[in-house]
């Protein structure tokens, strides 16, 4: 019951926030004037008097000529009735919203299946290191998280590339699906998979695994790089805690009853040293998007962060605004998420 | 006679908790209502339990923070206070306003504020936190002798020396920092901060808690010397009630944010008046292993000062709680449901539901007409023994098809004197009408 | 008396960066059957170092030294060991040779912790895991050593037949001694753990007689399905229980199993807890330690500390993190359990007051030697070592004519650095030259009456 | 009489030793004891003589532009290490090892500025809000929330989209993603500080808060957000890089080595030395920082010191 309570109140606890991200995103986007926004839909082929009389309606249209505060409300009941403009980039154009609906589950599932191989790979690894502490295991890793935490993101992307991509050939380059595969397949139309526009999923639906197996195939190395850095400061966090957990009195009284090291550490240590990583994973969910963005770049991925780039590299407002957004809801909702597996895991906070 | 140096009226002291989105408008009663008067050159220990209030009132008396309401008077003259007393004993609001404008402790400010504080220090339990790892002993000492303006700083390092020496430490103290120093060193070069502008009145919060027993005797006697070389004031706060009646000469207890009892430490050690001083002090452990033990085992446990129990705050411990000492409905109805839906179930069958009419009555619905009434007076009076809330019936009146279960109305108690000069707050020592 | 544990000769000391700590500096100690030991020094005198070293639970960088004995129920375990000798341990001292040797020692010492010898902790507010429930930290230590115990109790409840449960309430109306009897009667009809169950029942004061009864009759329990029947009669025969260690693996086989263990260690968790006058036992199994105060929580580490039955309890400060009030309690608590259950405690505190309430014995202990040790009443009005009177004088005492308590000057040793001769000498008024140089022995001065100072003897 | 022992002991003190530098001494003593921090100390020393001897004196290490890369038309496709070219060239045919050399001087130059002025910016901030509370810290926390909500880089790439791609506002946008963190930072070591005795002895004792402020939470706050910056420098290099990397389109031509790892991007499967030797550099040198940070985070343990 007490969580359900906990539950409902972090997420009305989000709200100020989320009013907060649309202000940013509203200012941003209105910094560099009104001309941006025109230059969207004004029909470029329109000279003299129809132009002036085109760009007249579009002030109209957006309220262009009342103060900005004002603007700001008519902006944001625009965004909640769905409608978040234009964008003109080289890899689509056409309304925001389609834009998000054809990007957004390339970079979801990039997200969700890294920041699930970080855990994977990070809490064995993490702690071990911190029950073996001192040991040719411990030290190894130390130095190799030491080395992937100071290496940039793209480096980290890069070689991962050279290695699996370029080296051993287990992987493809680059891209989400072979385009090959998808030439002349009915469910798949400009560059849009459906219903659900997540193609593996979708291929699933239609019952081509041999698509299905190539969109994993595609999205192991992208994964697999965003993982590796990111885990760095999960292991780190998680050995020290652990060390600092397996210091606490309980884990002695734990040991005083007898019961064997390996139930101590998995039952007693394991989950109070989770504690900490968990919540300081929000930060970590920060840094793993922004890896998304990278990672989409250096693999060809058409997902948000490529079109994010694409967007500030041809001067697009559109896509800035859709990509700020769609990013704010998505780290909101991954803290909203740890927090309540926080609480789930702690039964002091539902207090 | 001596003179009052602090004399508190009606402090009050409630911590506001943080609530659902916008903090909620409950409060932790610390301190509520508490009055003490202390005199020069005496030791005053306060005593009581984990949570009771003991700190806060110390750090309120010097104003450490600020209280919710109430007065403190800090070195006024002998007539203001009886004068004050006297409007308070009146209602006379006008007066009262007129003395507090003109000498209250709480009416001072800024400059005036600081200049004073010279006159009042306080020492704490923790000496690990209690001295700033990022100065020297010199500098931690010197501290409020500049900040009142005691003395200039020049003088200041001279009076630091004397006072390392004071306390029992070599002048080479004076430059090393506190992590170089043993918890009783540290605990020293505390105790000379606190002394360091001669005040008049020193708060001592548990100061020899964290030592060691040799160690604190050290500290003990330390601080007994200093005090009479310098006639100082001490408040004593500590739980260790063997250490407060060694160093002090009158005792005040505190229960759950209320002095309880206050008087002679003698009188309140050998021959306590509340049931919870009783309680305490038997409970204190002593070093003379075969000594007979006469032991007050108390139920329960502190309670919860969000939302304190009525009347006197004991009542629900209190092994001689009677009628008027605060029942009220809710705690009635948690032992007669208990009585009547666990305890005697089989005895009680066409009980339908019991439930909380106003705040002292209960009402009992049922079927049928059995003789649920006679039989739940029979059981209600064998229990009271056991359960102590059930002697606050009043009577039981049956209505139909429910019967009524009527409450006595409780008594706030007040501080009464008893005959060797103690206060007690409890009922039973009121003068009889 | 029988003498249950034997200690000779500990040494244990601690490796660290800035040198060796020598804790314990040649530990001599003997408890017997039945009885309070009271362990007082002042911090840093190694009184919870030899708590730690009875369980083997010390930190990895301790090194027990070559010649100590720890004798348990005449079994000496440091003997199976290859310590190091004290000559060995100088700078280059191969450590982490010495922390294998530890490390098989805690293994090897596994088995006895909790079930001979347990410990209750100083801190309650940190000695129970926040995140698990008070039921479970229980059941745990009955599944480390008891579980033959808790699969009787399921079986004797399901084995349970209607003349049985007529027999028991014959027994309990009409018996003198009802837990005598009941203890005949579960063994002659092969019900083992029944006898626990009924005395529970009986024991609970918010139940009136004819609930009790009803409540008699419904501990009989239906038959479990075949697979868990199986595994229950393997337990409770000591039986290996072979494939059931892998299917015990299996998620959904595990609650089946290993749970019908879990379930009925929270039972027995209840009625312990019932036993330490925790009101509302029911309840408390499911919340967790925040939920509790600190009186609260030091019960329920003590139910488990008592959850196996063992021989010795060490309670390492038990009372000092709680209020007078509270303290008394617990300090109740274990001079009943000390007559109910014939346990053996060593009760280790700073606070010689609290040792005068309990104790039967007390061993005073300086620089990580037991100095003087003696009956209670020895060591508190013919106390003979001069740090023992030391002690005694710098206690306040509550009395109508205060006298000034005395300190002792000067501060404990610096273990690193201990003083030559008795550790006690720079600090001693009665000082001489023999003190300086060698270390004095133990002497017996009057019966049972141990002290360790040249003051005394030839 | 005690006047006198007292002035003899001063004096005697202030002669041997000043307990100011001998804890200065033992600091130094601490450190340097950690070879893995001095080796990070001595790498970081020489990225530094870098940019110094690329500010001051090009020619000294046979560099004639610092400001731009020099192509080789001649021979546009990457080529190998080899005696002419150490670390081999990248696209357009350029020197790798001269465009490190040059580069290392903007990545340390700009993210030196980012740490330096965040901090301060965040420091202020997050002291003043955690010393008062109250509204201004309700607001600055909410609006370090709303920070928070965008992932960091993202919010860089929108800043840089107001701004326009350049150097200059990549600096700038990092600054204004970056001062959140260290106002929380700050923030958080406050209020840890301002709970501990020593502040209420210090109010017990007349001191005013300003004084509270500057003589006793500013020297317990500043020591661990020095170690913090000194940590997220590496940080802040990879990220600056990054942004370079994927925010100048291939003919910007500025010596800066994210943009130079993005001119071998195309040539990845035939030269990889052309974005792994400059991405090397940077790795090197975060590690080197960070491994500095972790011996400074020793030094101020007061745990490294009491006796």
């Amino acid at each position: 019951m007490k969580l359900w309570l906990y539950i409902i109140r972090r997420i009305l606890l989000i709200i100020p926030t989320l009013i907060g991200l649309t202000i940013i995103v509203f200012i941003l986007i209105h910094v560099r004037g009104n001309n941006l926004i025109i230059a969207e839909y004004l029909n470029p082929h329109l000279t003299g008097a129809a132009r002036d009389y085109a760009i007249q309606q579009l002030y109209q249209r957006f309220h262009l000529n009342d103060p900005l505060f004002i603007q700001y409300f008519y902006w944001l009941y625009q965004v909640i009735n769905g409608d978040l403009g234009l964008t003109r980039t080289p890899i689509y154009s056409g309304p925001v919203n389609t834009a998000l609906a054809l990007f957004y589950p390339n970079t979801i599932m990039l997200a969700l299946v890294s920041s699930i191989l970080i855990w994977i790979i990070g809490i064995p690894i993490g702690v071990w290191s911190a029950v073996k502490r001192d040991s040719v295991f411990d030290q190894s890793t130390r130095v190799a998280t030491f080395t992937l935490y100071a290496m940039p993101a793209y480096m980290v992307y890069l070689l991962v590339l050279i290695i699996f991509a370029v080296y051993l050939k287990w992987f493809p380059i680059s891209g989400a699906v072979d385009p090959l595969l998808l030439q002349g397949v009915s469910w798949y139309v400009n560059g849009i998979s459906y219903p659900t526009h997540i193609i593996f999923i979708d291929a699933l639906l239609h019952g081509d695994i041999n698509i299905a197996l190539n969109s994993i195939w595609h999205f192991i190395l992208p994964s697999l790089g965003i993982a590796l850095g990111g885990v760095a400061g999960i292991i780190r966090l998680l050995r020290s805690s652990m060390l600092e957990v397996l210091d606490q009195d309980y884990i002695r009284m734990a040991r005083s009853k007898g019961i064997s090291e390996s139930e101590v550490i998995n039952i007693h240590a394991r989950r109070n040293a989770l504690i900490p990583a968990v919540t300081s994973f929000v930060y970590g969910v920060a840094g793993l998007l922004g890896g998304v963005v990278v990672a989409e770049v250096i693999f060809n991925i058409p997902g948000v962060g490529y079109w994010t780039v694409q967007a500030l590299l041809n001067n697009d407002a559109g896509g800035i605004l859709g990509s700020t957004l769609i990013f704010g809801i998505i780290l909101v909702t991954a803290s909203l998420i740890l927090d309540i597996i926080y609480a789930a895991l702690d039964p002091r906070v539902r207090y | 006679m001596a003179n009052v140096i602090i004399a508190a009226y009606n402090l009050k002291k409630y911590f506001p908790v943080g609530g659902f989105l916008f903090s909620s408008k409950q409060t932790i009663k610390a301190v509520d209502d508490v009055s003490i008067k202390i005199k020069e050159n005496e030791v005053v220990g306060l005593v009581g339990e984990t949570g009771c209030g003991k700190t806060t009132l110390g750090k309120l008396l010097i104003r450490l923070i600020e209280p919710t309401a109430g007065e403190i008077f800090f070195d006024v003259p002998e007539e203001i206070i009886v004068e004050y007393e006297e409007a308070l004993k009146n209602k006379d609001t006008k007066k009262i306003e007129k003395i507090s404008k003109r000498y209250s402790f709480l009416n001072k400010k800024g400059g005036e504020l600081r200049r004073m504080r010279r006159y009042m220090n306080i020492v704490f339990q923790d000496p690990y936190s209690s001295l700033n790892p990022r100065m020297l002993v010199k500098d931690i000492i010197a501290e409020p002798i500049i900040s009142t303006g005691y003395a200039s700083k020049k003088e200041a390092e001279e009076l630091v020396f004397k006072l390392l020496e004071e306390v029992g430490l070599t002048p080479e103290f004076a430059f090393r920092y506190p992590h170089e120093l043993s918890g009783g060193q540290r605990q020293r070069v505390a105790l000379a901060r606190g002394i360091s502008t001669l005040p008049k009145f020193l708060v001592l919060d548990e100061p020899t808690s964290a030592l060691d027993v040799s160690i604190q005797a050290q500290i003990l006697n330390l601080i007994n010397e200093i005090r009479k070389k310098y006639s100082i004031t001490i408040l004593f706060i500590s739980h260790n009630i063997s250490v407060v009646h060694y160093m002090s000469d009158r005792i005040a207890v505190m229960y759950a944010g209320k002095i309880v009892e206050e008087g002679y430490k003698n009188s309140i050690i050998f021959d306590p008046k509340h049931p919870y001083s009783k309680a305490l002090i038997s409970s204190i452990p002593r070093p003379e292993p075969m000594r007979e033990k006469i032991i007050i085992n108390l139920q329960g446990e502190i309670p919860n000062l969000i939302n304190p129990p009525k009347g006197c705050r004991f009542h629900p411990r209190c092994p001689v709680a009677f009628e008027e000492c605060g029942w009220t409905a809710d705690e009635v109805f948690q032992d007669i449901e208990y009585i009547i839906m666990r305890r005697y179930a089989e005895q009680f069958n066409g009980i339908k539901r019991i439930y909380i009419e106003d705040d002292f009555t209960i009402s009992v619905e049922y079927e049928g007409k059995n003789l649920i009434e006679e039989k739940l007076k029979e059981v209600l009076n064998k229990e009271k023994q056991e359960l102590r809330s059930l002697i606050s019936i009043k009577n039981i009146k049956s209505e139909s098809t429910k019967i009524k279960i009527e409450l006595y109305k409780f008594v706030e108690p007040e501080m009464y004197k008893s005959k060797d000069g103690i206060n007690v707050r409890c009922l039973l020592y009121r003068e009889k009408k | 008396m029988s003498e249950i544990l034997t200690i000779n000769n500990l040494k244990v000391w601690f490796h660290t960066r800035r040198g060796t700590f020598k804790a314990l500096n040649g530990v001599n100690l003997n408890l017997r059957k039945g009885e309070v030991l009271g362990l007082a020094g002042e911090s840093g005198s190694g009184k919870s170092t030899l708590g730690l070293s009875i369980m083997a639970l010390l930190p990895s960088n301790a090194i027990i030294v070559r010649g100590s004995k720890i004798i348990l129920k005449n079994r000496d375990y440091l003997k199976y060991f290859e310590l190091f000798p004290e000559e060995k341990i100088d700078r280059k001292f191969k450590i982490k040779k010495n922390q294998k040797i530890m490390k098989h020692i805690r293994d090897f010492l596994a088995k006895i912790r909790g079930k001979e010898v347990s410990m209750v902790f100083q801190e309650p507010m940190t000695a129970l895991n926040p995140l698990l429930q008070i039921g479970y930290q229980i059941t745990e230590a009955l599944l480390a050593h008891s579980s033959i115990n808790l699969a009787k109790r399921i079986l004797s409840r399901i084995n349970l037949t209607e003349d049985d449960v007529r027999e028991i309430l014959k027994i309990v109306k009409s018996s003198k001694n009802v837990e005598k009897d009941l203890n005949e009667f579960s063994k002659l009809k092969k019900l083992d753990g029944i006898e626990d169950q009924v005395l529970y029942i009986l024991n609970r004061k918010d139940l009136s007689t004819i609930r009790k009864e009803r409540m008699i009759y419904s501990l009989k329990e239906k038959m479990k399905n075949p697979l868990t029947m199986s595994y229950l009669k393997k337990i409770a025969e000591n039986k290996s229980i072979g494939i059931y260690r892998f299917l015990n693996r299996i998620p959904i086989l595990k609650r089946y199993l290993k749970g019908v263990l879990i379930k009925e260690g929270y039972r027995k968790a209840i009625e312990l807890l019932a036993m330490l006058n925790i009101p509302h036992a029911e309840k408390v199994v499911y919340m967790y330690p925040h939920e509790l105060s600190g009186g609260m929580r030091q019960r329920v580490s003590i139910a488990i500390a008592l959850a196996n039955n063992p021989d010795i309890i060490i309670l390492d400060e038990p009372t000092s993190a709680l209020d007078v009030i509270v303290q008394y309690q617990i300090l109740q608590l274990i001079s009943e359990l000390k007559y109910k259950l014939n346990i053996s405690f060593i009760f280790i505190s700073h606070d010689l007051s609290v040792l005068a309430e309990v104790c039967d014995r007390i061993a005073i202990m300086y620089g990580g030697r037991i100095v003087e040790i003696g009956p209670i009443d020895k060591i508190f009005y013919e106390s003979l070592h001069p740090y023992t009177k030391g002690l005694l004088r710098a206690i306040p005492k509550i009395s109508k004519d205060i006298k000034t308590i005395e300190s002792i000057p000067g501060t404990v040793p610096d273990m690193r650095n201990p003083p030559n001769g008795c550790m006690f000498h720079p600090r001693c008024p009665y000082v001489m030259d023999v003190c300086r140089n060698k270390v004095p022995k133990s002497i017996e001065y009057s019966k049972d009456h141990f002290v360790e100072c040249f003051l005394y003897g030839e | 009489m005690s006047k006198n022992i007292g002035l003899i002991g001063r004096r005697n003190y202030l002669l041997k030793q000043n307990p100011r530098i001998e804890e200065l001494k033992i600091s130094f003593k601490i450190f340097f004891t950690n070879p893995t921090a001095v080796a990070g100390f001595v790498i970081t020393l020489l990225y530094f003589i870098d940019i110094i001897l690329v500010q001051f004196f090009p020619s000294f290490i046979g560099i004639s532009d610092p400001n731009r890369y020099i192509y080789n038309f001649n021979n546009p496709v990457p080529l190998p290490p080899s005696s002419s070219h150490w670390c081999g060239t990248t696209a357009g045919g350029i020197d790798l090892c001269d465009a490190i050399i040059k580069s290392i001087r903007i990545d340390l130059i700009y993210s030196l500025f980012i740490v330096i002025v965040g901090a301060i910016i965040g420091l202020l901030l997050g002291l003043v809000s955690g010393y008062l509370g109250g509204i201004f810290d309700e607001i600055l926390m909410r609006i370090t929330d709303i920070f928070f909500s965008i992932p960091y880089l993202v919010l860089a790439i929108a800043i840089l989209f107001v701004l326009g791609v350049s150097l200059e506002n990549i600096a700038f946008s990092l600054i204004i993603v970056w001062w959140p963190l260290y106002a929380r930072y700050a923030r958080a070591q406050t209020l840890s500080i301002k709970q501990m005795t020593f502040i209420e002895s210090a109010k017990a004792s007349g001191t005013r808060d300003l004084m509270i402020m500057f003589k006793h939470i500013v020297p317990n706050v500043l020591p661990p957000i020095f170690v913090q910056i000194s940590l997220d420098l590496g940080t802040v290099v990879g990220v600056f890089a990054t942004l370079a990397f994927i925010g100048f389109s291939p003919t910007a031509n500025i010596p800066e080595l994210g943009y130079l790892t993005s001119l071998g991007l195309n040539y990845i499967s035939i030269a990889p030395w052309s974005v792994i030797i400059p991405g090397l550099v940077i790795t090197v040198f975060a590690l080197a920082v960070n491994l500095m940070g972790d011996g400074l985070r020793d030094v101020i343990d007061p745990k490294r010191r009491s006796v």
